[in-house]
């Protein structure tokens, strides 16, 4: 009898203690934004969207191959000695046409693994979290700044260039042993 | 509390043929090889003897130990043959505070062990997902059926795409018309 | 208000039909400004902001959801009985509607002034269980069917609560008349039945504490047969999807939430009928001091929104404060709990209003 | 043709109407809906009899009580999970010439009949006139069915619990 | 058509009531007899009813209907505990099947 | 009851409101009453294990966030710990605390949403949305430190990702003083309220030895009443330098061992983290958060099993290494996939919405059960 007396008082007791809570909550501010007026501001350390600095970029491959799920796609031509292709802001010397250098958002877990390997830091994450497309391929980034034409040309300057080489080789060889045959 | 090696003797001298060996190579922790089908009543043992006392089984894992030699099945694919399967069962005591791997090794076609499911309950799932991802049968199992994967699985798949934690498995081309490396 | 149609048209059914479109109207409006305030309260209550985009404070976002519901596919189940299925949201919402035939919102504004409204009430309002139990069926899904079930269960079982509250009443107005149980209430707030009723003595003083146990039960069994939280089990979100409406969409699960805040509206009308003076003013009246008549219904209809309204924002503060029981746990309440206390407060109140 | 002559109409169709639903039909949860129905429309005629409190007790009791009460006696003794409940029927030809035959006969004695039709006042309040007569004129049956309520309550619950051995 | 008086309740009170009997004939469902049965009460108290605003039955005629009503209530209580007894018995409710008293 | 109805079966899910992700459960019902229960798996079942055998190990690491995605710094920290353990190399004092703290921030976090979505399952909604309001702190000092909210990949193999920042230590004293009242205030509207108390009391009760034999851990087992909390019982890290305790279930309004219990130890269990938090915030040493990252991990041949106390309980990491780059075989031993396999055990006898309750005590997080 006095467990059914104290579960009556207790069950109107604790729903009164409630409903203070919440009637206190009433006029207390909102912790909420309004999200596309008004924005988080977010830490310098926020990983979201990637960005290459192509200016930096020296095509090594590392990110690439540091990436868990395989979502930067880099392929690089080989520069032909006379070309110049600037320096780094660190002042390293580029190497290789970067002719492709794509990013799929779609696949990309944000994980950041592919900005710690860089060498020369071109590669990082910006603050940007809102980039949603309505078809799936405009999420893949191209930041390769060579057009279809000039990587296309670099192609095939280093082929005609690797061609020019054998060619010397070859024909370097052939002399050689023309000599050798020669001198013997 | 109890070494590895404690276990290992007291172990041989309760079951002197099924206990196998005593693996104090690897850099962790030691492993205790037994016989597969006599796990069962070794567990019984373990959990039982007072000075023991496993009552709780962490971690029951199967692996393929992807060892024997790969040869090209009818359709070309590459599969193991004469290997092995594992499985490593990590327990631990409560009240004692000891730990203890044991490891039984079964032969890759047909791999047969038996379940410690009455034993410890928890190992139910834990041996339905290794049937299910590697294709170890564990005999007395009440309820061994998948458990990740789609129960009609096998009926979509061949038999090298059937258990997916096999070092020889191969993506099925399609799954109820679905394309499955998308 | 029947009369003056009557007269201004001369014709018994159109006149009639006139004045049934206020309740009608009234329970649009409950149904739009209850959705809204819910959204609202709730989202203060969760330190949230709530709807603020359409209109002024987001003031016409359920305008917005009822013009979005009425174009809505009307999707259905393959396997439903869809004769049963398309009746039951009506059957549902004539129930609710009903009960506004006689609910008095000013002494002049009365659907009908029946001699049993209040039997009516609450005989009325057991056509809701018809339909809900229709719905659950017709909709061919278990969880459906469980939601009715309970809610069939429910509804019947805190009919007997209200009852006995009502008859105490009833015992101390000596009517079933709504309209004559308000207008014993009439001119200051200590003449309501939560304070003894009009008479002065030692009876309205022993009668006050009855009065307000009786009224927390009432209340509580109320809202339990409107299906609020913390009484919302045959919706229960968290284990039945929706209940007894999980399969309806659209118009007809509109039906369903205008019934819902309908019935919100019916109930916390009758508890302020019942026990806080209906549509009578608490202090008195403008148009008496000022001595215009015309003001007065106007102001009854104020006082009984009013009233009304404090229910039904007392109602979402519960929901959004409360868990919810569980179906035995609610049978239990009812029929240990609230049907004893409810019993024990009509025995005193008859021997008290003997002495 | 007033409003109390449609009135009567419409309550009297909606009751044979659904009546004859109830008669006819396979599925078990039809019949019982229409049941809701013809019990809804026997409430208007009481109305229309000026028998208002009859008209909600009839309502409160039958729509809210005993109708509910044999949609769960339906949904407890069938498969509830199927859609269509069907039930069977026998005897339908012998059934429906008996029923023609005593259909014709009260009819007839109804029609026939020379019934004193002149409408009598009836008190306007009728709640409290039936209220007076139950607790003067009729008090000994009033207790005697509060006794008979409660022993069918626990009868009822003794006889629905009893368990099968 | 005339105007409506007593014959007219009188009529559709032997409609419910012949439809009523029909229903307890024909219906294998013990539930459904128990409609048949609650159809016929109906069609009596609509006589009654009828009989006490036409009649000499004055307010005596509404209460007897409230007694029927009532009783009405016992009976389907008590009726519907038979009946899901004897689906728990049977597993069937069809009343031309059970046949047994005992089993 | 003895009312003879129909058994029926009931789906829940995968499609349901509280079955915390694509769980579905079957039940065979009778009536409200539930006879036996059947978890259907795998709907969220993403391969983690196949993958991690193609990946190197520290490529691993993003995945294991995604494993127990409320409470991912533990996931990290137990991977991370077992690699360690595999290549034998010990991590920096700083590196240490700074696990600790976080992890214990993270756990803070995960009760949150575990005792949150427990009351929503319940009904009650606003105090989920305040706890998430709470956690919303805790994620935005993670958020500054290693730039996720969610995912964060923070734990590496002999280090950190990031130092922390410089605004941490102070955010996170703000925290604790911040988060002291709110539990007070729980306590009031949620764990003392009548209603959730008769909803949880007495419901779902779990035996000692039972929840022993099913290999229940963290909370799950602790609310049955014993002492078992990986932190003590097997200290890993450095949690054997602080000084906190092991709230256990005591049956303070039902049972040993029923819901309730097993909602109150999770909440007296953030108190107990803040408690770590506190004696760690201020003797955080300095250093370098990744000099001892190896280069190129390849651990030597070898098994090891590594366990930690997730905030859903024991999070074990089987790694088999063959001496190559990439791992030959992980497993992982994830609390919520073993805590499940009680539900069929509890929930029997109960009614439907009681399974919904336990459910909700126990705690489960799908991404987690199907790995």
């Amino acid at each position: 009898m006095r467990e059914y007396f104290r579960n009556t008082w207790l069950g109107i007791y604790t729903v009164l203690v409630g409903m203070k809570i919440t009637f206190k909550h009433l006029f207390t501010p909102a912790v909420t934004i309004q999200y596309p007026e008004v924005k988080l501001k977010l830490p310098e350390r926020e990983r979201n969207r990637l960005y290459v600095n192509m200016d930096d970029c020296i095509g090594c491959d590392q990110c690439s191959r540091a990436c868990p799920v395989n979502c930067i796609e880099i392929e690089t031509v080989k520069s032909i000695p006379g070309e110049d292709l600037g320096v780094t802001s660190n002042g390293k010397k580029k190497a290789l046409w970067v002719t492709k250098f794509n990013i799929d958002f779609a696949k990309c877990c944000y994980c950041q693994l592919c900005v710690f390997p860089c060498p020369t830091e071109c590669i990082y994450m910006t603050d940007v979290f809102e980039f949603s497309e309505y078809n799936r391929n405009d999420l893949i980034y191209k930041f390769a700044t060579l057009t279809e034409e000039e990587a296309k040309e670099k192609r095939i300057n280093f082929e005609k260039f690797t061609a020019e080489k054998e060619a010397q080789k070859t024909a370097a060889a052939a002399k050689l042993k023309e000599d050798q045959k020669t001198a013997s | 509390m109890k070494s590895a090696e404690e276990i290992f003797e007291i172990l041989k001298i309760e079951f002197s043929d099924s206990i196998l060996e005593l693996d104090k190579d690897t850099p962790t922790e030691s492993i205790i090889s037994v016989d597969p089908l006599q796990i069962h009543q070794i567990s019984k043992f373990l959990r039982e003897n007072p000075g023991l006392q496993f009552d709780s089984l962490m971690c029951l894992s199967g692996v393929d130990d992807a060892n024997g030699n790969k040869i090209k099945n009818a359709d070309g694919d590459d599969v193991f043959e004469n290997g092995t399967m594992s499985v490593y069962y990590n327990l631990h005591s409560i009240p004692l505070k000891h730990k203890i791997t044991l490891k039984v090794t079964t032969p890759r076609t047909n791999p047969k062990i038996e379940s410690v499911e009455s034993i410890w309950k928890c190992a139910n799932w834990h041996e339905r997902e290794a049937f299910d991802l590697l294709g170890i049968y564990f005999l007395n199992h009440p309820d061994l059926r998948r458990i990740l994967m789609p129960y009609d699985w096998d009926e979509f798949t061949t038999e090298v795409s059937r258990y997916p934690l096999r070092k020889d498995y191969k993506n099925p081309e399609f799954y109820q018309g679905m394309k499955v490396p998308y | 208000m029947y009369e003056y149609f009557y007269e201004l048209t001369g014709n018994t059914i159109l006149s009639t039909l006139i004045v049934a479109i206020f309740p009608l109207l009234n329970v649009l409006i409950v149904a739009l400004i209850g959705v809204y305030l819910e959204r609202k309260v709730s989202a203060r209550i969760q330190d949230r902001i709530g709807p603020n985009r359409t209109g002024p404070f987001g003031l016409f976002q359920t305008i917005a959801d009822f013009v979005k519901m009425l174009q809505k596919e009307d999707a259905t189940a393959k396997d439903i009985d869809s004769k049963l299925y398309n009746i039951a949201p009506v059957l549902v919402f004539t129930g609710s509607f009903a009960v506004y035939a006689a609910i008095p919102f000013s002494s002049k504004l009365i659907g009908s002034e029946v001699e049993v409204g209040l039997f009516y009430v609450i005989a009325i309002s057991s056509l809701v269980v018809g339909g809900i139990l229709m719905a659950g069926w017709a909709s061919n899904n278990k969880y459906s069917l469980l939601g009715a079930m309970r809610s069939a269960a429910q509804i019947i079982s805190y009919e007997i609560p209200t009852a006995i509250i009502v008859l105490s009443i009833v015992m101390i107005t000596g009517t079933l008349s709504l309209d004559k149980i308000s207008n014993m209430q009439t001119a200051y707030f200590w003449n309501w039945n939560i304070l003894g009723g009009a008479e002065f003595g030692l009876t309205k003083f022993l009668l006050i504490p009855f009065m307000i146990v009786g009224f927390i039960i009432i209340f509580i069994s109320t809202l339990a047969e409107v299906n609020r939280t913390p009484f919302d089990i045959p919706e229960a979100e968290s284990e039945l999807v929706a209940g007894y409406f999980t399969e309806y969409c659209g118009m007809k699960w509109a039906m369903f939430m205008l019934s819902e805040y309908g019935n919100m509206f019916a109930v916390s009308a009758i508890v302020s009928i019942l026990f806080f003076g209906g549509y009578h003013s608490p202090i008195g009246y403008l148009g008496n001091s000022l001595g215009i008549e015309w003001l007065i219904p106007f102001e009854q209809a104020f006082w009984f929104l009013a009233k009304g309204w404090t229910f039904i924002l007392i109602q979402i503060w519960l929901r959004w404060t409360l868990p919810r029981l569980r179906v035995d746990q609610l049978m239990s309440l009812c029929w240990k709990y609230l049907i004893p206390y409810a019993f024990v407060n009509l025995i005193v109140i008859g021997i008290i209003l003997l002495l | 043709m007033t409003l109390y002559d449609i009135l009567f109409y419409l309550f009297a169709v909606i009751t044979i109407a659904s009546a004859f639903v109830v008669v006819t039909t396979k599925n078990v949860i039809y019949s019982g809906f229409s049941l809701l129905l013809t019990f809804f429309g026997v409430a208007g005629i009481y109305v229309l009899l000026g028998a208002d409190f009859l008209a909600i007790v009839q309502i409160m009791v039958y729509v809210g009580g005993i109708l509910i009460l044999i949609l769960f006696g339906v949904m407890l003794t069938n498969k509830i999970t199927d859609v269509d409940i069907r039930t069977g029927t026998i005897h339908l030809l012998p059934a429906a010439v008996g029923v023609g035959i005593l259909f014709g006969a009260l009819i007839s004695v109804m029609v026939w009949t020379d019934w004193k039709s002149e409408p009598v006042e009836l008190p306007v309040t009728t709640t409290y006139t039936i209220g007076r007569e139950l607790l003067t004129n009729y008090v000994l049956i009033f207790v005697l069915l509060g006794l008979l309520l409660l022993v069918v309550l626990i009868g009822a619950a003794s006889i629905a619990r009893r368990d099968k051995e | 058509m005339a105007q409506v008086g007593l014959t007219h309740f009188l009529v559709v009170s032997s409609i419910l009531f012949s439809l009523g009997i029909y229903g307890i004939i024909t219906r294998k469902n013990a539930v459904m007899v128990l409609m048949g049965i609650e159809l016929i009460l109906n069609s009596a108290n609509i006589n009654f009813v009828a009989f006490s605003k036409f009649g000499n039955l004055g307010i005596n005629g509404q209460i007897v209907a409230l007694f029927v009503i009532i009783l009405a209530a016992a009976e389907a209580a008590v009726a519907l505990a038979i009946v899901l007894n004897i689906y728990k018995t049977y597993t069937k409710v069809n009343v031309d099947e059970i046949d047994h008293l005992k089993d | 009851m003895t009312i003879k109805t129909e058994q029926m079966v009931l789906n829940m899910g995968p499609q349901h409101p509280s079955t915390h992700g694509v769980l579905r459960l079957e039940l065979e019902i009778e009536g409200e009453l539930v006879k036996k229960v059947t978890p259907h798996l795998g709907y969220l079942h993403r391969c983690f294990e196949k993958h991690a055998e193609a990946m190197q190990y520290n490529q691993v690491v993003p995945y294991t966030d995604r494993l127990d995605y409320l409470a991912a710094i533990g996931n990290n920290f137990g991977y991370a710990l077992a690699v360690e353990k595999l290549l034998g190399i010990e991590v920096p004092e700083r590196v240490e605390y700074i696990r600790v703290i976080m992890a214990e921030l993270q756990r803070i976090a995960s009760h949150l949403v575990a005792i949150g979505s427990n009351g929503a399952d319940i009904g009650a909604l606003t105090p989920f949305l305040y706890l998430f309001r709470d956690r919303e702190y805790i994620l935005n000092i993670i958020e500054e430190t290693c730039g996720a909210r969610m995912l964060y990949n923070y734990i590496w193999i002999g280090g950190l990702s990031h130092d922390i920042h410089p605004d941490f230590i102070r955010k996170t004293k703000e925290f604790c003083n911040y988060f002291k009242p709110t539990i007070v205030e729980l306590d009031n509207l949620l764990s003392y309220n009548k209603i959730f108390i008769e909803r949880t009391a007495n419901i779902g009760v779990l035996p000692v030895d039972t929840a022993i034999n099913f290999g229940a851990s963290g909370p799950t087992l602790r609310g049955s009443g014993i002492k078992f909390d990986l932190r003590k019982d097997d200290p890993y890290s450095i949690y054997d330098r602080f000084n906190f305790e092991i709230p256990t279930g005591k049956g303070l309004m039902g049972t040993i061992g029923d819901c309730w219990d097993r909602y109150y130890v999770r909440i007296r269990e953030m108190e107990q983290s803040l408690k770590i938090i506190e004696q760690a915030i201020d003797n955080i040493p300095n250093g370098d958060v990744q000099s001892a990252i190896p280069k190129r991990i390849k651990p030597p041949k070898g098994t090891v099993y590594k366990r930690i106390e997730n905030p859903r309980g024991e999070l074990g990491y089987f790694i088999i290494s063959d001496g190559t780059v990439n791992p030959f075989r992980v497993k992982v031993r994830a609390p919520s996939f073993v805590n499940l396999e009680v539900l069929g055990e509890l929930c029997k006898g109960y009614l439907v919405a009681d399974v919904i309750a336990i459910l909700g005590s126990i705690d489960i997080v799908l991404g987690e059960v199907d790995r």
